[in-house]
């Protein structure tokens, strides 16, 4: 692990409450749907937890991230609120998107959540739009495109890429290699050795890091933030993850190699960092323990606050499609 | 066999079709994300078993790549093989917009008739699920303005059989529009081997006081509203279209000029929709034989919404099509 | 300044409304294929001068790669900016498609208006030049049935600059169609500053027998027929839509309700094209006051042909409109 | 050179006769355009005689190619016969494709031409459906995409690269690189140092190579062509080349480098690789004379023939739209 590089306490322990939020979101997440409160179309992060918590606090509330569908853990470690999250979720008119989004859809430009998209690969071009705005206005923003190891094989991917590279543009594509795209293994589908590999066809850095270690994922996205910030262009971040449940809610993912996946659940990255938090002394056990404790009680709040939310009125459909 | 049984979902119906196809054809060859069996045979199973059945080489799960997809089903087929491509979700399909407007739809004429393609390509959509903007529009107006290409879709499992037989076999390019819902809806099963020929209509309910013509999730509604009307004497034809270019003008016309009146329903925005180009016709060639302005039902101008009851409100229904009904007869 | 000649062509036309938008707003950027200076200005010189004028930070040859132009257009237009995108021709908008229906025209409804995206299109396209089947194509009625797209073109070279500046400063998405051929032609230059209205049509040719809408290239040809039908006693009332989407009802549903009489003419294949919407909104609205139906002209159902007979066979013209109001005139 | 490469002296001719009627067809060609014989969009490709004529003496006529607008070099050496294209080029029912496709869309399966398109970069997908159907079936058959520089950029070759990779699909990316994409010089657009580069990310072999040496072409199609025959998979060649004109008929070219062009056009291939048969003994002068010749000759009566032929009757655009 890089020593040089591990952030100060406050850093090391925002990552875990972060981590800890998205993992606590989606476990009671999986619970409302599967408890029939709640049904809706559901992409787990599950096991991605350590990618976003790591590459956002290197972000300010201004840089941007552009995601996708399986996004709610880059949302929730960007910034988005847990009240409003929800209620999109849920369909409410107190949602982010007015419950006109849903669950792939989710915006919150206030916390810099540009974009949530459910077209794979879609993330990329926009946030070079989003950065080539940074770089014309100058304002120093940085933007992150999130996507997944199945979208570095879609077009979109490529002529982002090289785009960006071309134009130098301050954005960083944090590919999160869950090892599938849906049920199909990423190898199967991948003629690169590594998808990192493919950052030379655009003369940018291309990094394959382990995703799921919160210090070589933190000095990763650094590095390739503050690249970026100092306007010499993108990176490419294959962060190497593994997702720990079926593609969609539902989906009890018969296609997966049994051992692998449940070796890759008993290496959970959250409880592991928390040891470490724990014997490096950069934080008690009751510290992070109340920690849960807040963000488990915020997130059940979240929900009921969401449940109990007004739908939106019909009339919603004719708003928002033109300027008024 | 499933063929056999008295009734058929949908998605077993579609799967009986693709393996009686390539067990009759051996040009016939099926590729599509997660269509193989070690990906679990599709995200709806409609490819289940078929790899295990006829071989990785012509059953193939590919990249998410929907250019490289349709590409590919294109060139097969010109070199006489006859492709299923599946394009999941037809949302998709405006990734591989380039491979099936400018070229799949336009090399038989371009080549002066030399390279034909007769590739099937197959996408879902269809609102009731909450898949919000992205996962949920119906295009067929768009295909069907696009000369050169075939556009296909079912009511009913023995359709949703017989007409992706005849799609596969056809030598045009097909878009085949299968909806999300669909595929757990029963209905008796299909005679094997029996085909639905493409630029047939059906009359799924005889009438003689207004026509509605429509296809596809529109139809349950509209047999729903007739049976409703018929309580009240009013004897509503209800015309499913199954081919949507070319679409079947002698059954819509005859019909029409019967009753005199028409609504056409479908589940695509309104606006620049299939109904308008049907409505357009209608109005044109019976002139002086209606009664009342041809009507049609749409989805409102807006993407599709998520929010359930935003959602409920988008998708036309049994209250749209009575209402339109009940308009045109004044 | 070019903008104060007696005549101006329409290159010139929009090339002025580029460079105003441009002094007016630090947001508007320009870029696209070959459109800096170093690269000639573009293939048809419409941006020639800007790059000089505004540095090549705002305006910028692209990689040819229409996705990640329309995406980069869509991004900076999330973040304040107004990108004026040129996708070369319209044939070349299916790459982009994804972009443009999937992301531009959704995300201000998707995001419950949090985001928005000003961004203006700019493609060419018609026949004329020989370019064949993927260099021609008028794909305005698939813009035109995407909820949340507007959709603009223009018949002269002060409404092209007045209209692309209305698109360059209007907060949705524009799908702005020039026409090949239109750039050489000239025509009164425009009043600086002076926009043209989104959404407003123009009556080009005031008429009480019969009333013809159309836009773009067919505008010509329509008053060239009224012209001549004059002679015969028969007044033709020429509108130009200007606005295809979302396009002007008021005037032309006023028009044809004094004329009773309506012709749509576009280039694009006429079956499930714009004349059909306007056409079945004709006959729903007017019903009873219509005097004869409405009728439409319209490209065949082929993909464009290269054979010059072919090309001119394939597009409509004086001929076909004039065969058209005189069949509704009966 | 590759001495051992060298082939035998009737493909050493056979490369020159190719080579020989794309230059003279080109500059026959520009001159009925110019005389206003015969107006047409028309994509010159004088200064890149070699690479097609090399690759197409590695190939069989049941072999395909699917090419671009810019494509009468490849058509001419895989084999499309003068009469028909010059029929097509001129829009007559005698044409390949009856007048209704033009230059930019010449189509003969018989000699294995199999698409023409003027979309950038779909020339690719389609190569690998061929190349599919091939798999598929056994026939041994290979297919080469060619496509441009800037094509290079566009999803599609992206996309089509990792499928052929994944598949290990018998097809040849030949990327026919004239340093210009329109008026766009390639360097300005194209973030790879070189276009070879951008195998890597497929795991597929990239080769740079001098595609106006006709040896140094020849030994690299034949390479990549033996490679998909052998069921090995796909290559991407990219072949250095030069456009000696505008990229249209028309184009007055004001954005190249003037003395980078003339020094191109000194350095023409084909005159180079006359002299160098005849000094290695390979031809005498007389008879690459008397070939050259009697070229001329044909094209001369093509054209003529072509202009000679009937329209095709309006009829045409009801037929072929869908099969009858
Ligand atoms: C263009 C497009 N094609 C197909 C799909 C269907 N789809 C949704 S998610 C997915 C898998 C994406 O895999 P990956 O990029 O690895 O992201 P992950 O879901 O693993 O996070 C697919 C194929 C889509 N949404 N968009
Ligand atoms: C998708 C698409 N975008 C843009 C164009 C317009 N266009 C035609 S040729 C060309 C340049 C292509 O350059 P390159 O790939 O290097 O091929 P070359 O013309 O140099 O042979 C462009 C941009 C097109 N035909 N298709
Ligand atoms: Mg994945
Ligand atoms: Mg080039």
């Amino acid at each position: 692990m890089h020593i040089d590089s591990v952030p100060d306490r406050a850093t090391l322990v925002e990552m875990y409450r972060k981590m800890t939020l998205i993992k606590q979101n989606d476990e009671q997440a999986r619970k409302v749907i599967m408890n029939g409160r709640l049904p809706m179309i559901y992409y787990s992060p599950r096991g991605q937890e350590v990618i976003p918590s790591a590459v956002s606090v290197n972000l300010t509330t201004d840089d941007y991230i552009c995601t996708i569908y399986r996004g709610t853990h880059d949302m929730l470690a960007k910034g988005v609120p847990l009240d409003e999250l929800w209620a999109e979720l849920a369909g409410r008119a107190t949602g982010t998107c007015k419950g006109k989004g849903g669950p792939m859809h989710i915006t919150h430009p206030a916390s810099g959540c540009m974009l949530t998209t459910g077209i794979v690969g879609s993330s990329m071009p926009i946030a070079n739009g989003l950065a080539l705005a940074s770089q014309v206005k100058g304002d120093g923003r940085v933007t992150v495109a999130y996507f997944g190891d199945g979208a570095s094989n879609i077009g979109a991917f490529h002529e982002a890429l090289n785009m960006a590279a071309v134009w130098k543009l301050p954005v960083v594509f944090v590919c999160q290699n869950n090892r599938y795209g849906e049920h199909t293994r990423y190898e199967k589908t991948t003629a690169a050795r590594q998808i990192a590999d493919r950052a030379v066809g655009y003369q940018m850095p291309g990094v394959r890091v382990d995703g799921n270690d919160p210090l070589a994922m933190h000095a990763a996205a650094r590095t390739a933030i503050e690249r970026a910030r100092a306007g010499e262009g993108p990176t490419l971040i294959e962060a190497m993850t593994f997702r720990f449940h079926g593609h969609v809610f539902g989906d009890m993912d018969p296609y997966m190699d049994k051992d692998e996946k449940s070796a890759a659940m008993a290496a959970d990255p959250v409880p592991r960092y928390r040891a470490w938090l724990i014997e490096q002394g950069h934080a008690s056990e009751a510290e992070l323990a109340d920690m849960e404790r807040g963000l488990g009680q915020q997130i059940a709040q979240a929900i009921e606050k969401a449940l109990a939310a007004p739908w939106p009125d019909v009339s919603e459909l004719h708003k928002d499609v033109l300027a008024a | 066999m499933t063929s056999e049984a008295k009734n058929m979902n949908t998605v077993v119906a579609l799967n009986t079709a693709l393996a009686e196809a390539m067990e009759l054809d051996s040009g016939v060859i099926v590729f599509g994300e997660d269509v193989a069996d070690p990906e679990d045979g599709g995200v709806a199973y409609v490819t289940k078993g078929l790899s295990t059945r006829f071989g990785d080489a012509r059953v193939r799960s590919t990249p998410i790549s929907e250019q490289a997809i349709a590409g590919a089903a294109i060139g097969a087929a010109m070199a006489g093989m006859r492709p299923v491509a599946e394009i999941m979700m037809m949302n998709f399909s405006t990734v591989a917009m380039d491979m099936l407007f400018n070229h799949a739809a336009k090399l038989r004429f371009m080549s002066g008739g030399q390279t034909r393609v007769p590739i099937t390509i197959r996408m879902a959509t269809g609102t009731g699920l909450s898949t919000a903007g992205q996962h949920a529009d119906y295009l067929e107006a768009w295909f069907a303005h696009a000369a050169g290409l075939k556009v296909v879709t079912y009511a009913n499992p023995a359709d949703a059989y017989g007409l992706l037989l005849s799609c596969i076999f056809d030598d045009d390019p097909c878009i085949f529009i299968e909806n999300f819902l669909s595929y757990g809806q029963s209905g008796p099963a299909p005679v094997p081997g029996q085909r639905v020929p493409i630029g047939v209509a059906a009359v799924t309910r005889p009438g003689r006081d207004v026509t509605v013509v429509t296809y596809g999730p529109q139809v349950a509604p509209a047999l729903k509203v007739a049976e409703k009307l018929a309580g009240e004497g009013v004897q509503v034809e209800v015309i499913d279209l199954r081919t949507i270019s070319p679409w079947d003008k002698q059954t819509v016309l005859a019909s029409v000029a019967r009753t005199g009146r028409a609504v056409i329903s479908h589940e695509a925005v309104r606006a620049f929709g299939v109904g308008a180009e049907i409505a357009a016709t209608l109005q044109e060639e019976l002139w002086g034989t209606l009664k009342a302005p041809v009507r049609r039902v749409g989805a409102p101008s807006c993407p599709v919404p998520y929010s359930r009851p935003l959602e409920l409100a988008f998708a036309p229904g049994e209250a749209q099509v009575e209402a339109a009904i009940r308009a045109t007869l004044g």
